[in-house]
């Protein structure tokens, strides 16, 4: 029976976590944050034993009829093991961060409550074994997230906020015609959107197979809203007024990755690569894809801001998992998922030093980024690392993604990926460089904006800079140590060769 | 059926329709109690001598008189207010 | 002008739609008064229609006495506080005071013999109930103050019947009867009970709507009209 | 056993009445032991059993007047004595500075909870009558209570309309019998046909129910008598008292008069749940009072329940399964959130003193649980998962889906984003830090028994084959 | 046509002309007026369409003593809240 347990103890570490700490009084700060972190620790280590298990071909499943014929389903498979790792570590690094991001701060309780019920829903999200469990998680991560969005209470943050919701619910409510389509129209019996059983979609008539063409886009315009597929990443770069941790959060792990992930589950899950191949619904999505990072990437370059560069920079790189997803064939695959990992750690490395410069010296332009390498070298360090990997600069993380998305496009015969890769190297190259030469290369211009946290034994405060340094050091391990079992990318190997050889 | 009905259907819609026709509250719910009386002469006329007790107990009777106490509270009212505001006129303006 | 135009519409279309429903109805499968002669003897009461409002239908009344109980209740809860001018200046007609001294009397006595022929011809504790109040406004209307002070006491009179009625209806249960059932025997009488209790009770709460309904006295000092 | 659960509140209703003050709010909490205790014993006896019914005082019907306990039935007592007792609760400490309305608010509360157990029980149309008739009346005296100006203008409006209401009923009670001599409601069905008589009487009776329950465009007494009510009166109103005349009309539309309906009539009674959605969420939209806003939010999810009669009208079994299914799990979701929301915002206005929206400013910092519980409750109206709300809604898209009415797919879909709009409002304000009001001190079991109930409305989401398994269980009442 | 079906019909008359009162009159009073008549319309047509049917019927009878009782009762506690609102400055025809 644990096995059936494994996946809702995991799911509860960080629900119980939210509902303990929603209870605690604001003033109980030591309490909470104990709980907060061994809660953490604990889903780490639940999350490695599973993913043992996994590379074992152990099942871990629980099942429970939510509604006559759908069942609510929670399941580890390989894919879903890759994003709760990744959520499960970021959890741990960010709640980190935002304590010492937060202290001294109001309402933290509503914050870290919120926080947790944040990554509970990601949790959600990566463990679904079906469509419908999808969905629901989808939902509660929106409502888990508005609260850290708006935390604020600014006015300028209550706009982003309604902004933010307009696009998720709007999201959300496609989405939710999508699915409740595909269990009417298609799917009655519940085995197609069932993520465990693939390839019963090949089988189905070939009159309905319009009407499956369009079904995958209302589910990708649903899911693309979160994956910030241009034109629809409105809300991402207005959300970027939340706190450093949420926006790490947010781009690195929860929402923005909720997207791409449930786009990888449609195309390899619901659908099956061979029969979307098929079906005639990859490219579409792969020209789609190419879109938006090219248009992310040159938004980037006309952002001041460095939160603001950050965002369309995530625009611009999620995209890459889509790309990938749709690139037929196992290399492009293990780019694509690769690159979900990937992107996860090395976008949160940068936006706490994004943190770490507005929370020490007032830094919110790029302008005023001149000679704040030699006052914050660690920092500076872990951004330069950051950025090279974004540009795709080997061995570093990045590097590994483009690499295999590249060789996977030629595999799929759609060599003009290989363009849309140069291209947006190029870019990423034209907007990270400019910031590291004004970091190294340029003397300080008088005195910093709003100095708060002065120098001490380190540059800053050390719960703000140890995260940064830790997920600098993960996004450098994941490029060297590429053909180590439990990388990143043997995992997504492993993921690729299971469902290409089920 | 005898002429009578007749001419006692007739009433009854005549009598309803006059307390709506009425401009006079007063005389409305006059009518009201004359309509509930040819009521319960209707209901002896359908074999139901219960219900014309009924109706001319309560109907009438009692509706009536609540109606007519609540009507005659309400000019009261109405006059009082009407005193209040030109004594309350009369020393604002003096 | 809309506002009539519709008004005017509804009607017409109520109208012809229920001369057509009377018109047009269908005849009855069933024929209720032939049950009910049937099972008159069983009810223990002989007229047909108290049979049906205390036996058959007991159910229906006990909901009623129920209705009733909640307007007063209601109404109470909206009385005003304060002193409440007493006894009405009307009182010092002596017309009304010689008309009320000849009609009270006979009204209560009207009200006893409607109530008793219940059980055999028309009437009934409605009936009777509404002309125990009757006497009471006119009592009242003279300036005798019957509508007890003592709210508790009151309260009691008003719920009197009523949990009579549900008492009689539950203690059938305790005999493994269903609820409001009457023993064979005791029927006819245990309903004529109900039924005197139910006139008292009526008559009270109908007299207690009228008596403590907000009046026109203006308010005093310590009136609470500013909640 | 099934008459235990009308004698409980009557017997308490008597009690509270004479009892001396003091005493009558300690006999609440027994009393609501005792009537939930007995609907559980009595869902269980229908689960192990299957439908029963009962012939008052041993007169078989027509002659006499019957109740039927089927799955739909007791779920509906079920909900009504754990609603009622969370409220009573919450009244309980709430009503502490209402020091006359406590004392009458007691009698019509255990008179409403009567009616509405007689409702959910009765078999006889006429029967049903006289259960509305107690049950509006004692809900007016509820809204009455305060005796602000307000209040009392809101009860006029709300008594007028219950009466008209019930006497358009009665008007269609009055045809069948003359059509059909007898008003038992499972003999009923086995006779009525689809001649004109029927069908003038089953259009009388859905006008004075539409009135009863509020249904656009005859909703207008509803916003301001339960906006302007006491919180725990609001919460009982919403929850349950407008859910009792729907519940008469699904009966009178499905049941009754199954043969005199046609599909257009059933498309109608949709277009109009259709108008209730949008005018009550813009007006939801556009109100400064929050109470007003919870007010109108109930105008609009009515218009859900009026889903029911388009989708389980002239389509498959299936799909008119799956509309009933969706009808009642939103009937039960809408009561626990609506009244977890009338309560939380209670105590919110309780608090601060007023129910301006733009002024709420800065309460998540003092009264987090209150505004947890709104936004639990929130999201089951919305919709959104894992919620009750969010089942039903899943079961009336598939409902559409299956017979193909995408018409109603389009407005089942589309509500809930209306429904975010104006729930959204409160959240963006109470976000804000400003505080511009002194915040009072509330009883910390005013904000739990919201949650509990908004918890219970989330909790829906992961018990819904529950009641639904319950529903099954039809005698020959509902089918 | 016999005398139960006639005073049947002349109910549904005294019906809609209530109806129309009830939707067109602005005084409350009024407006109660037009519930009780309206009331009265239905009782003729509840007793009416049966005993035109088959005879005399002792259950309509009853159901309408019990229906003239419940409309007594809420004219009554109509009355009661009319007048206290009035009392508190209302508008007895807004």
């Amino acid at each position: 029976m644990t096995n059936a347990l494994m996946p809702i103890y995991v799911l509860a570490t960080s629900l119980i976590a939210a509902l303990v700490i929603f209870t605690l009084p604001e003033r109980f700060h030591k309490v909470r944050t104990t709980f907060n972190l061994s809660a953490a620790v604990l889903k780490i280590v639940l999350v490695g034993v599973m993913a043992v298990g996994i590379a074992n071909q152990l099942d871990y499943e629980f099942r429970y009829e939510l509604l006559p014929g759908i069942d609510f389903i929670l399941r580890a498979d390989a894919l879903s093991m890759l994003f709760a790792a990744l959520s499960s570590v970021l959890w741990l690094c960010t709640t980190l961060y935002a304590i010492g991001y937060l202290e001294d701060a109001p309402n933290r309780s509503r914050f870290f409550g919120f926080f947790s019920l944040c990554v509970a829903s990601t949790m959600g999200i990566s463990l679904a074994g079906n469509l419908f469990t999808f969905l629901i998680f989808f939902e509660l991560l929106t409502l888990s997230t508005y609260p850290l969005v708006v935390h604020r209470g600014t006015e300028k943050s209550l706009t982003a906020g309604r902004t933010y919701l307009r696009y998720t619910l709007g999201g959300g409510a496609i989405l939710l015609i999508g699915v409740a389509l595909m269990y009417g129209l298609v799917d009655q019996t519940g085995t197609i959107t069932d993520f465990a059983q693939t390839g019963s979609m090949a089988e189905l008539p070939a009159e309905q197979h319009v009407l499956l063409f369009v079904l995958f886009f209302v589910l990708i315009i649903g899911l693309g809203v979160k994956a910030a597929l241009v034109p629809l990443h409105g809300w991402l770069p207005i959300a970027m007024v939340a706190p450093a941790p949420v926006s790490a959060l947010l781009h690195a792990v929860a929402v923005v990755k909720a997207g791409a992930f449930g786009i990888v589950r449609v195309i390899y899950d619901i659908y099956e690569i061979e029969f979307a191949w098929q079906l005639g619904v990859l490219l579409p999505l792969a020209i789609w894809a190419s879109i938006t990072i090219i248009w992310g990437s040159l938004m980037a370059l006309r952002q001041h801001e460095v939160k603001k560069r950050l965002a369309y920079s995530t625009v611009s790189q999620v995209s890459y998992i889509a790309l990938g997803a749709c690139l037929f064939g196992p290399i492009g695959t293990i780019g694509g998922i690769v690159h979900l990992l990937h992107q996860g750690i090395m976008k949160v490395t940068l936006f706490f030093c994004a943190g770490n410069y507005a929370e020490t010296l007032g830094i919110h332009k790029i302008s005023e980024l001149d000679g704040a390498g030699r006052r914050m070298p660690l920092t500076s360090i872990a951004f330069t690392l950051g950025a090279f990997g974004m540009i795709g600069v080997p061995p570093l993380a990045g590097f590994i993604s483009k690499w295999y998305l590249g060789i996977g496009a030629l595999d799929a015969g759609m060599g003009w990926v290989i363009g849309v890769l140069i291209a947006s190297s190029m870019l990423n190259a034209a907007y990270f460089l400019p910031i590291l030469y004004r970091l190294w290369f340029k003397p300080v211009q008088g005195p910093w904006p709003d100095e708060h946290i002065l120098a001490g034994r380190f540059e800053t405060i050390g719960l703000l800079l140890w995260p940064t340094v830790a997920t600098a050091v993960f996004s450098v391990a994941a490029g060297l140590f590429a053909a180590h079992m439990f990388s990143p990318l043997s995992w997504a190997s492993l993921i690729t060769y299971r469902e290409y050889l089920p | 059926m005898m002429i009578f009905d007749v001419i006692l259907g007739v009433g009854l819609v005549l009598a309803c329709a006059s307390v709506y026709l009425s401009n006079n509250l007063f005389r409305s719910v006059v009518l009201f109690i004359v309509f509930g009386l040819l009521l319960a002469l209707t209901w002896t006329r359908l074999q139901a001598p219960d219900l014309a007790l009924a109706e001319a107990a309560i109907g009438a009777g009692l509706t009536g008189v609540l109606l007519l106490d609540t009507l005659g509270t309400l000019r009261k009212i109405r006059h009082q207010r009407a005193a209040d505001d030109t004594k309350k006129h009369e020393e604002a303006s003096s | 002008m809309i506002r009539v135009l519709g008004a005017a519409l509804a009607a017409i279309i109520t109208l012809l739609g229920l001369t057509l429903a009377l018109w047009f109805a269908p005849a009855t499968q069933v024929n209720l008064p032939q049950q009910v002669e049937l099972n008159i003897d069983a009810s223990g009461i002989a007229h047909p229609i108290t049979a049906v409002l205390l036996n058959f239908r007991s159910y229906d009344t006990l909901l009623e006495v129920a209705v009733v109980l909640v307007a007063v209740v209601a109404g109470l809860a909206l009385r005003e506080r304060g002193p409440r001018v007493t006894p009405h200046e009307r009182s010092a007609d002596p017309m009304l005071q010689a008309l009320t001294r000849r009609l009270l009397p006979l009204l209560v006595l009207t009200g006893v013999y409607v109530l008793w022929a219940g059980s055999y011809a028309p009437g009934g504790a409605f009936q009777a109930g509404a002309l125990v109040a009757a006497a009471g406004v006119l009592a009242r209307l003279a300036g005798y103050d019957i509508a007890s002070r003592v709210d508790r006491l009151l309260r009691l009179g008003l719920a009197l019947g009523f949990i009579l009625f549900l008492t009689v209806a539950v203690s059938a249960m305790f005999g493994g009867r269903p609820f409001l059932n009457y023993p064979d025997e005791w029927a006819g009488s245990l309903i004529f009970l109900i039924e005197a209790v139910l006139t008292f009770s009526i008559g009270l709460t109908l007299l207690s709507l009228f008596v403590h309904a907000p009046g026109d006295a203006s308010p005093q000092g310590g009136g609470d009209y500013g909640r | 056993m099934i008459p235990i659960l009308l004698i409980i509140p009557l017997a308490f209703a008597i009690l509270s009445l004479l009892l001396p003050r003091k005493w009558t709010r300690t006999i609440v909490i027994p009393g609501l032991i005792l009537q939930l205790g007995a609907a559980l014993i009595l869902c269980l006896t229908i689960y192990t059993e299957g439908p029963q019914d009962y012939a008052l005082g041993d007169w078989q019907a027509p002659l006499g007047i019957s109740l039927l306990a089927d799955g739909f039935t007791v779920t509906l007592l079920a909900l009504t004595a754990l609603i009622a007792a969370l409220c009573a609760i919450y009244a309980l400490f709430f009503l502490e500075r209402y020091n006359r309305e406590q004392f009458y608010f007691w009698p019509l509360f255990w008179f409403l909870l009567a009616s509405l157990n007689g409702i959910w029980l009765a078999a006889d149309l006429f029967n049903l009558y006289v259960g509305l008739e107690l049950l509006g009346l004692s809900a007016v005296g509820m809204v009455a209570l305060t005796s602000e100006r307000p209040a009392l203008k809101a009860a006029l409006d709300y008594l007028y309309a219950a009466l008209f209401g019930s006497l358009a009923y009665l008007a269609g009670v009055a045809l069948i019998y003359g059509a059909y001599g007898t008003l038992a409601i499972p003999q009923l069905s086995e006779m009525v046909a689809g001649n004109i008589t029927t069908q003038v009487a089953v259009a009388l009776m859905s006008v004075g129910l539409l009135l009863k329950t509020a249904i656009f465009p005859l909703h207008f007494w509803l916003p301001p008598a339960h906006g302007g009510a006491l919180a725990p009166v609001s919460a009982l109103l919403s929850a349950l008292v407008v859910k009792a005349s729907f519940y008469i009309l699904a009966l009178i539309w499905l049941d009754v008069g199954a043969l005199a309906v046609t599909v257009s009539a059933a498309q109608l009674m949709g277009a109009l749940g259709a108008g209730a959605i949008l005018w009550g969420s813009w007006n939801a939209f556009k109100t400064p009072q929050v109470k007003m806003l919870v007010a109108y939010s109930t105008v609009a999810q009515l218009g859900y329940l009026m889903m029911l009669f388009p989708l389980a009208i002239g389509v498959s079994e299936a799909a008119a399964t799956m509309a009933w299914q969706g009808t009642i799990l939103h009937l039960l979701a809408h009561a626990f959130a609506k009244a977890a929301m009338f309560l939380s915002v209670g105590t919110l206005v309780l608090a601060i003193g007023h129910g301006r929206i733009a002024d709420l400013g800065g309460v998540s910092q003092h009264m987090p649980m209150a505004l947890f519980a709104f936004g639990l409750s929130a999201v089951s109206l919305m919709g959104l998962p894992p919620s009750g709300g969010f089942n039903a809604k899943w079961l009336l898209l598939q409902s559409a889906i299956q017979s193909g009415q995408w018409h109603w797919f389009v407005v089942i879909a589309g509500g809930g984003l209306l429904t975010a709009a104006y729930v959204f409002r409160i959240f963006r304000v109470s976000f804000t830090e400003t505080v511009r009001h002194e915040i009072q001190a509330t009883h910390p079991m005013l904000q739990l028994s919201a949650l509990l109930l908004a918890f219970i409305a989330i909790g829906l989401g992961f018990a819904s084959e529950w009641p639904l398994r319950l529903m099954d269980l039809t005698g020959g009442g509902t089918p | 046509m016999g005398v139960d079906l006639w005073y049947a019909l002349v109910g549904a008359v005294i019906i809609a002309l209530s109806v129309f009162a009830f939707i067109s009159a602005r005084h409350l009073m009024k407006k109660l007026l037009a519930f009780n008549m309206m009331g009265s319309g239905v009782f003729l047509i509840m007793v009416g369409l049966p005993q035109h049917q088959h005879g005399v019927d002792a259950v309509p009878q009853a159901l309408v003593l019990t229906g003239i009782v419940v409309a007594v009762s809420a004219t009554a506690l109509a009355l009661v809240i009319l007048r206290r609102y009035v009392r508190s400055g209302g508008d007895p025809a807004p």
